[in-house]
């Protein structure tokens, strides 16, 4: 199939930009990934779906709200009450989930082309990000693997930790590149890299 | 003003939506009791003290919330989600002390 | 008043030196000096002008309650009015500027306003420049003549319009303690929170942590004040739970003990480093904060107060301490409390001869006394001052005798000569955030003649001085004398920048404006920038006493955020320069790269216009339109909002949501569908796709899709909280291009694979799937332009390539892109609604839209929607309209019956939209008129005084072109 | 008492202040009166005041909880406009602004009305149609009002910046040159002044904690002070209007009490001279004679009534002005505070007898009860006396929204928040 085009465009400026030192305060990407797909359950049939998504796409999400788990090619998280995202780097998975979820336990939604998905790692992180969100991105309060659901002012983002000082963020795709603006401008004080 | 979602944590007021007076009974659809959908539609208890309303957690989860809070102090005493999602957990709290 | 330089340690790093500049005039300062120390040192004394009379002013504080040494710092074309001097770090190259004098600082014409003093009593505004009540002059002319004037001589410095290139940004923080302010008792609460383990931050407002511990001398838990400073910073400074955040001051306390706070990360830098800000709005969310705001000191009220060379004793002290400048070499003391005599002996320690320590008081305590004996002079107890001398600064003063008891003076004043008066009329603890935070009222301490703090209301706690508590600092009694002011006659101020004195406030008194808030309200009392931080509690003492009732009984007001002013730049934050994100479609850059107009709906840019060169909007939206009539053309819909309506009762969700049924929607065909709002007005509009038995894909207008997926989630959690559905934001998913035009099947059924597309296949409102450019599209054929049409949906990502494809696959067939403005002239030639006609207050029999209204079911709106306002006969409802002069018409213009140009009455309707119809050859409209179809037929004026516009129209039916829809059925 | 002139001024700044009475007096409550109007602040002021000039009725007292004109009359951004849509509003508004051009004579009071004008700014083309429609209204009912093109605008505003930096570039703007600003307390204490002249009792830190009734009929107030009787009894309390009138059993009415945040900066020299607003957001703003910029944007948009706003309307409203004005970005914020806004559900007034025998409501004043107090007044006024509406007042009834005859001026239904 035909490649999806980033909605970047001309702000996606790979290379590194006002960093001083040896590394970039941030690494800021755009991850690309083949699915993305939200899945729903009705009120009382969560575990059914939660089963679903661990038999189609090999992910054992934990209990608890906004739980997740991420491995290096897929990862799935809760963002609301009874629904759940899961992204994977190849395509088709949305197939698969609807056949694991019959409408009596829930629904599948595609967003592969709906959200798009940035990623931002390094030792500053969590810094830059705090400059857009007004939620607590420390370890302990934003534990490895959960997901969050926020907004920066109009723009509605589901953030990921996907690692220590790693963040995987889903913007509505019509606002993906005046948000990339955004982020690169937050980064600008601490140097980063885009790659 | 923070607003403790029952799905996401404490939450800024930037997040929500105020969605109005739960105070209101709306009538059955089919009613055509004039009277009763009128006061639905456009009276209000204003209460002074602990408030009965919607919110929305509209920049977070997007659940509609059911809250008490106080119309003089802003406090709020309760909130639970309007919709029952009986498979809900709570996620695991912070623990004190790490870096800020 | 002949401040210098000193020898004595501090902040300032005399090591190195920094160029600067006032009024034009170059100075030399140092790393640490603020501007007022740095001119002091200069021997400058004369710092600005007050607001009313003009008089000279000169350095009355050392820190942010500064009333009077105000001045604009001016950075290429940018300006920033009104800092005080006594904040503002100095850097290589500061350029300030003295504000409210002309022509210059030392000779201000407007000084003339002083031999009007009593004329400009407190409220003179309201009883005079009425002007005559007859003539050219009558009504609000000669008040707006006088205005203008007025205007001119009041403001304070002088705002640039030049756009501020700063950067700011907004940071969010979360902690367990936060701690405001860092001398001992901030510095203590920090330390003690950071041990428990909690994440804390310290904030202080300085540059330097500390508080006055670092220059007043004294000892804290057996070690010199300064050093356990030091010490207990680089402590803290090693805590990894532990954030300090200097040159931050905390100014809003909200609810939820979310503080707001400014940094002022680069003001103190020539330039700020490349992505630095130069402040940043710090949101904090504590779990607990802890106030250690510490507290001011208060001036006394007497005749000649605002002298410059009158300085509070604990400034004067600070700068000959902390700033190595001695404000003056003869310096007096007039004080009613014991914390003046340790000022004293500092500045007598810095270098200072102290001439007389001028207290009100009879009798005072024996460390003062021994204070006073070493710092050598006059101790004159039970004495007070009455007057200053001196032309712009201070050369000297009268005392007299003073019973503290009576408020009376006797005896002959006696002159003494000084060139620096240090006052201290007690102490204020600062509880500005407190006051924020709570719904309590400051309470009043008769023994420290103060506030404190309100009851907490939040989860904080007030400690050290900004509780009230003296005990750590130098140890001696704050408590003072009741007395505030030293009547004698003269001007005596008590708001110095507002240049309100004792008199306005016994004027006000007298006029009956005696509650505080009518006091202040009245005379401008603590309404000026330092926000009455040195006048309040003054001006309630001098209420109080006309009054005859004690202090607490005038009250004190509630302090509102900002606790000291903070730029609008720095609270605006990031979005300075961008304040609302774009919204972009797929197909963006394409449109732009063909040159298209783009007009702003909402978030969105959408193309109004492909313009060749040359063309006008008018000639371009004609010729696309031609175009898309006689040929195919192509537009952008990829902003309609889009919402999954998915599970078990969907199709029930959308027969409770929309006016009509959609329950017996087949699979795969579409529907147009209508809401109304629950008080029965038309709500939105739109067609909503049944993709399979549980999935429909709703749309709904661009405007409208957020206002509208918000409703349907309100709807669902509140009312139907048992229904079985998902609702689903996809209006990103999915790219939207709609072809139209009488060749719009053939382009089709050249480009797509994998599913016919002829009548049979793809009837109207009838969607199939099939592949265009080997990505999957589904089509689905419906009409918004009258012509044969569909809409092609893509994923998103794959919107540009399906683009080009139906771009290329309608060369051969004439097809055109068109914009917001063809697409526009198409549906009002067909009669079609938008947000111009459903704009909040028709009705769907307003629009002629009653036949959507099922009578099978109830659905939202559908009790109160023939409520008598709403059926009235006489409402304006939709019609056509055509030109009958050839002219233009214009959206917004009025409708009258009557043909008389001038005479601008009795409207019976305006036009909501407006085009030139190639189809008909004529400019039409769509309108809102009383009668509606009833005048169909009839004729009516156009009234557009606005725009000049006057003419004749015919008043039809809105199906103004192919009414029987043969073209779209074709 | 001394009429106020530029003499008696002068008379008196040479002569130590003697003639200076208080502006009013202060004295005990009456046991009865003709009419007692609750509410000591602008609506209920005026109405006072005009009771007594065009009724003839002075036998009146005001009951205030507090000091006069505590509440919305002293916390608004004083800007005054009759540049409205719907006719109800447009006629009422009108007077409103005729009554304005002459107050301060009436009153011997300088109000400081200035008619710098008020432009609006269509930041789309649509929002310029809906502009033009109003301004088009307006001109058919006889009140002033032009469009301004872009090149008007930037000289008639240097400061501002057209573009709004390049996001929302203006389009036109809808002006009315015989609005504007006036100092907001003046008002107040201008109409108690010239309503204690006439023999109207002000009676301060008088609370109203119940309604003295024989049978449905409403004849007084209890208050803090003692029992008052009174053969009408009319209520002005604006946010507390809810409040009140459950103490006369009326628990439900189709208002929301909402917090409204307003702004000033620190004084600045002249920077502009007229009201402006910014249509892609929700902001107005003004400069005051003393100097500072005056402004606001939305309600925080929650019941509420606490005078306390929240941070995140700061932050828009600072946003938005310094996207319009770039040069303020570096001006310092001085102050802010909040009135408790009486929010109908259609975004127009209520000036009504009832809703009980003996009672008259004054309520419902959303954003625009500054501009109003002088109609507002003498609307109430003509109301209580005769005891039916005057043309101008007589849409604003509480039945209108339960019979569909709304006056909603943005189109936004039953939503407080919105309007």
């Amino acid at each position: 199939m035909a490649e999806q085009l980033s909605p970047l465009g001309a702000a996606w400026k790979p290379g590194r930009h006002n960093v001083t030192g040896a590394a970039p305060g941030v690494v800021l990407t755009e991850t690309r990934p083949g699915s993305i797909v939200q899945v729903a359950a009705w009120p009382g049939d969560e575990k059914a779906v939660i089963d679903a998504i661990r038999a189609v796409a090999g992910l054992k999400l934990p209990d608890g709200a906004g739980g997740g788990i991420a491995t290096e090619h897929k990862a799935a998280f809760g963002f609301a009450p009874g629904k759940f995202m899961v992204v994977t780097q190849v395509e088709g998975i949305e197939a698969e989930l609807l056949k694991a979820i019959p409408i009596t336990v829930g629904t599948v939604t595609g967003l592969s082309h709906g959200r798009t998905a940035l990623r931002v790692s390094g030792p500053k992180a969590e810094w830059v990000l705090a400059k857009l969100y007004a939620i607590d991105f420390a370890l302990p309060a934003f534990p490895l693997h959960a997901g969050r659901s926020t907004m920066h002012h109009d723009v509605f983002t589901q953030i990921q930790r996907t690692g220590a000082d790693q963040f995987d963020l889903y913007v509505f795709r019509s606002f993906a590149r005046s948000f990339w603006t955004t982020l690169c401008h937050a980064a600008e004080e601490v140097g980063y890299e885009v790659r | 003003m923070l607003i403790t979602c029952p799905y996401c944590g404490p939450r800024d007021l930037a997040e929500f939506t105020y969605q109005g007076d739960a105070n209101r009974a709306r009538p059955d659809p089919a009613s055509t009791d004039q009277a009763a959908w009128n006061v639905y539609t456009y009276d209000r208890v204003n209460t002074l003290g602990d408030h009965a309303e919607y919110w929305q957690h509209s920049g977070g989860c997007r659940a509609h919330l059911k809250m008490v809070r106080s119309t003089l102090t802003h406090a709020i005493s309760s909130v639970e989600f309007v919709r029952p999602h009986p498979g809900h957990k709570p996620s695991s709290r912070r623990k004190p002390g790490a870096a800020p | 008043m002949s401040p210098r330089r000193t020898n004595a340690p501090g902040r300032v790093d005399r090591a190195r030196s920094i160029r600067f500049s006032f009024d034009g005039k170059i100075f030399a300062g140092h790393p640490g000096d603020t501007l007022a120390s740095a001119l002091m040192a200069n021997g400058v004394t004369l710092f600005g002008r007050s607001f009313k009379y003009h008089r000279p002013r000169g350095v009355l504080t050392a820190g942010v309650d500064e009333p009077n040494a105000l001045v604009t710092l001016i950075r290429g074309d940018v300006r920033e009015p009104n800092l005080p001097a006594t904040q503002v770090e100095i850097y290589e190259g500061l350029e300030a500027v003295s504000q409210n004098r002309f022509p210059s600082l030392s000779f201000d014409v407007g000084a003339v306003n002083q031999l009007g003093g009593k004329l400009l009593g407190a409220g003179f505004y309201y009883k005079t420049f009425m002007g005559p009540v007859i003539g050219p002059l009558k009504g609000t002319r000669f008040w707006m003549f006088c205005e203008h004037f007025i205007r001119r001589a009041a403001g304070l410095g002088r705002a640039g319009t030049a756009k501020d290139t700063a950067r700011y940004e907004r940071m969010n923080a979360f902690c367990d303690v936060l701690v405001v302010g860092s001398g001992p008792a901030g510095l203590k609460a920090a330390r003690e929170a950071a041990g428990d383990g909690g994440r804390v931050i310290l904030l202080e407002m300085d540059p330097l942590f500390g508080g006055s511990a670092r220059w007043s001398g004294g000892r804290i838990e057996g070690t010199d004040a300064a050093h356990w400073v030091e010490e207990t910073v680089s402590g803290l400074r090693e805590l990894p739970n532990v954030r300090l955040l200097s040159r931050t001051a905390a100014w809003g306390y909200y609810d939820g003990n979310t503080i707001a706070a400014t940094e002022r990360v680069a003001d103190h830098k020539r330039e700020a480093a490349k992505g630095e800000p130069r402040q940043r709005h710090w949101v904090i969310r504590a779990k607990k904060v802890v106030l250690a705001t510490g507290a001011f000191e208060r001036p006394i009220v007497f005749a000649g107060n605002d002298r410059p060379g009158v300085m509070l004793a604990s400034a004067a002290a600070r700068y000959a301490s902390d700033f190595s400048v001695l404000p003056g070499e003869r310096i007096a003391v007039f004080a009613n409390n014991d914390s003046a005599y340790a000022n004293a002996a500092l500045l007598r320690e810095a270098g200072a001869t102290i001439v007389a320590i001028v207290d009100m008081r009879a009798a005072i305590s024996e460390d003062a006394r021994r204070l006073a004996s070493e710092c050598g002079g006059e101790l004159l107890t039970g004495h007070a001052v009455v007057a200053t001398e001196g032309g712009k600064g201070l050369t000297g003063f009268k005392v007299q005798k003073f019973d503290a008891a009576t408020g009376s003076l006797t005896g002959d004043p006696r002159v003494i000569s000084a060139d620096l008066l240090a006052v201290s009329g007690g102490w204020s603890p600062a509880i500005h955030l407190a006051s924020q935070a709570g719904a309590g009222k400051a309470e009043w301490d008769a023994t420290l003649q103060a506030f404190l703090p309100p009851k907490p209301a939040q989860d904080w706690t007030a400690v050290g001085t900004a509780a009230g508590d003296f005990s750590g600092g130098h140890g001696l009694d704050v408590a003072p004398a009741p007395v505030f002011e030293i009547r004698a006659g003269g001007k005596a101020f008590v708001d110095f920048q507002h240049d309100v004195t004792a008199d306005d406030v016994r004027l006000a008194h007298r006029e009956g404006f005696v509650s505080v808030e009518h006091l202040k309200r009245y005379t401008t009392l603590g309404m000026a920038t330092d926000q009455g931080k040195t006048s309040n509690v003054p001006g309630l003492a001098i209420m109080a006493e006309a009054l005859g009732k004690p202090i607490p009984e005038v009250g004190t007001t509630r302090f509102r955020a900002p606790f000291s002013p903070v730029s609008i730049g720095a609270i605006g934050a990031e979005r300075i320069g961008d304040l609302r994100p774009d919204r972009l479609t797929p197909m963006h850059d394409w449109h732009v790269g063909q040159g298209a107009k783009m007009y702003p709906a909402g978030l969105w840019h959408r193309p109004a216009i492909y313009g060749a060169p040359g063309e006008t909007v008018e000639q371009a939206y004609i010729r696309e339109t031609k175009a898309t009539r006689s040929a195919a053309g192509i537009v952008d819909v990829s902003t309609l909002g889009k919402i999954m309506v998915q599970g078990p009762d969907a199709a029930e969700f959308l027969d409770r949501v929309y006016t009509n049924l959609f329950s017996t929607l087949p699979i795969n065909k579409a529907r147009y569908g209508l809401m109304l709002r629950e008080d029965g007005f038309a709500y939105d509009d739109g067609t909503t796709w049944r993709l399979a038995e549980h999935d429909f894909l709703m749309t709904t207008t661009t405007a409208n899709a957020g206002k509208v997926m918000q409703n349907l989630e309100y709807f669902l959690d509140v009312y139907w909280p048992d229904m079985k559905v998902t609702l689903t934001s996809v209006t990103d998913e999915w790219a939207g291009a709609s072809i139209a035009g009488p060749r719009a099947r053939d382009i089709l059924a050249s480009v797509v694979a994998g599913t016919a597309v002829d009548n049979e296949t793809l009837p109207f409102m009838g969607i199939v799937r099939g592949e265009v450019a080997g990505v999957p599209v589904m089509i689905c054929r419906l009409s918004f332009s009258g012509e044969l049409a569909y809409e092609v949906y893509s994923g998103a990502g794959h919107g540009q390539q399906v683009w080009d494809a139906l771009i290329e696959a309608g060369q051969p067939f004439g097809l055109v892109p068109y914009g917001l403005e063809a697409l526009g002239t198409m549906r009002i030639e067909k009669g079609h609604v938008t947000g111009a006609e459903i704009d909040g207050r028709t009705t769907a029999r307003d629009l002629y839209l009653d036949w959507m209204l099922s009578k099978k079911k109830p659905f939202v709106g559908s009790a109160m929607m023939d409520r008598e306002g709403l059926v009235d006969e006489n409402r304006i409802r939709l019609v056509g309209l055509v030109s009958l002069d050839g002219r233009p018409l214009n959206g917004g213009a009025h409708l009258v019956e009557h043909n008389d140009p001038t005479a601008l009455r009795d409207s019976i309707g305006h036009i909501t939209a407006v085009c030139f119809s190639p189809s008909l050859g004529k400019y039409i409209g769509l309108a809102l008129v009383k009668g509606g179809k009833k005048r169909h037929g009839t004729r009516a004026y156009v009234s557009d005084p606005l725009r000049g516009r006057f003419g004749p129209v015919e008043i039809v039916s809105h199906h103004m072109f192919d009414p029987e829809g043969k073209r779209m059925h074709g | 008492m001394a009429e106020y002139s530029v003499f008696s001024l002068l008379r008196n700044a040479f002569s130590a202040q003697p003639d200076w009475k208080p502006a009013w007096r202060k004295p005990d409550p009456k046991p009865e009166y003709d009419v007692v109007i609750v509410g000591g602040g602008g609506h209920g002021l005026s109405t006072a005041y005009y009771l007594a000039k065009e009724h003839g009725i002075t036998n009146v007292a005001v009951v205030e909880r507090g000091w006069l004109g505590q509440g919305n009359i002293g916390r608004n951004t004083t800007m005054i406009r009759s540049n409205y849509l719907l006719p109800q509003n447009q006629h009422f508004y009108e007077h409103s602004v005729k009554l304005w051009e002459n107050l301060s004579h009436d009153l011997n009071y300088n109000v400081m009305f200035s008619q710098r004008g008020c432009l609006n700014l269509a930041n789309s083309p649509s929002q310029l149609d809906d502009f033009a429609r109003r301004g088009n209204a307006m001109r058919h009912v006889g009140i002033d009002a032009e469009l301004m093109s872009v090149e008007q605008i930037k000289a008639f505003l240097p400061a501002l910046d057209i573009n709004f930096g390049g996001r929302f570039p203006v389009y036109g703007g809808l002006m009315q040159r015989r609005a504007g600003t006036a100092r907001h307390d003046a008002v107040a204490w201008g109409y108690a002044r010239g309503a204690d002249r006439r023999g109207v009792d002000m009676l301060e830190n008088c609370e109203v904690t119940g309604f003295l009734r024989d049978g449905d009929r409403i004849v007084g107030v209890r208050t803090t002070r003692g029992e008052i009787r009174a053969k009408k009894v009319a209520v002005a309390v604006a946010g507390h209007t809810g409040q009140l009138m459950k103490m006369a059993g009326i628990n439900r009415l189709p208002i929301e009490s909402h917090v409204l945040q307003a702004f000033v900066s620190e004084g600045l020299k002249p920077f502009m001279d007229t009201v402006v607003t910014f249509g892609a957001g929700h902001l107005y703003v003004t400069q005051s004679d003393k100097g500072g910029m005056v402004f606001g944007g939305d309600i925080d948009g929650y019941n509420t009534y606490a005078q306390r706003g929240n941070l995140p309307i700061v932050e828009d409203v600072m946003s938005e002005l310094a996207a319009m004005f770039p040069g303020l970005a570096r001006v310092r914020l001085l102050r802010s505070w909040g009135g408790i806004m009486d929010m109908s559900m259609d975004g127009s007034p209520i000036i009504t007898t009832g809703p009980l025998p003996g009672m008259y409501l004054n309520t419902g004043w959303c954003y625009g009860g500054f501009k109003a107090t002088p109609a507002s007044g003498w609307c109430f006024a003509w109301t209580i006396a005769r005891d039916e509406p005057h043309p101008y007042n007589a849409a604003f009834t509480l039945d209108r929204f339960h019979r569909g005859l709304v006056i909603d001026e943005k189109g936004q239904g039953s939503t407080p928040r919105l309007h």
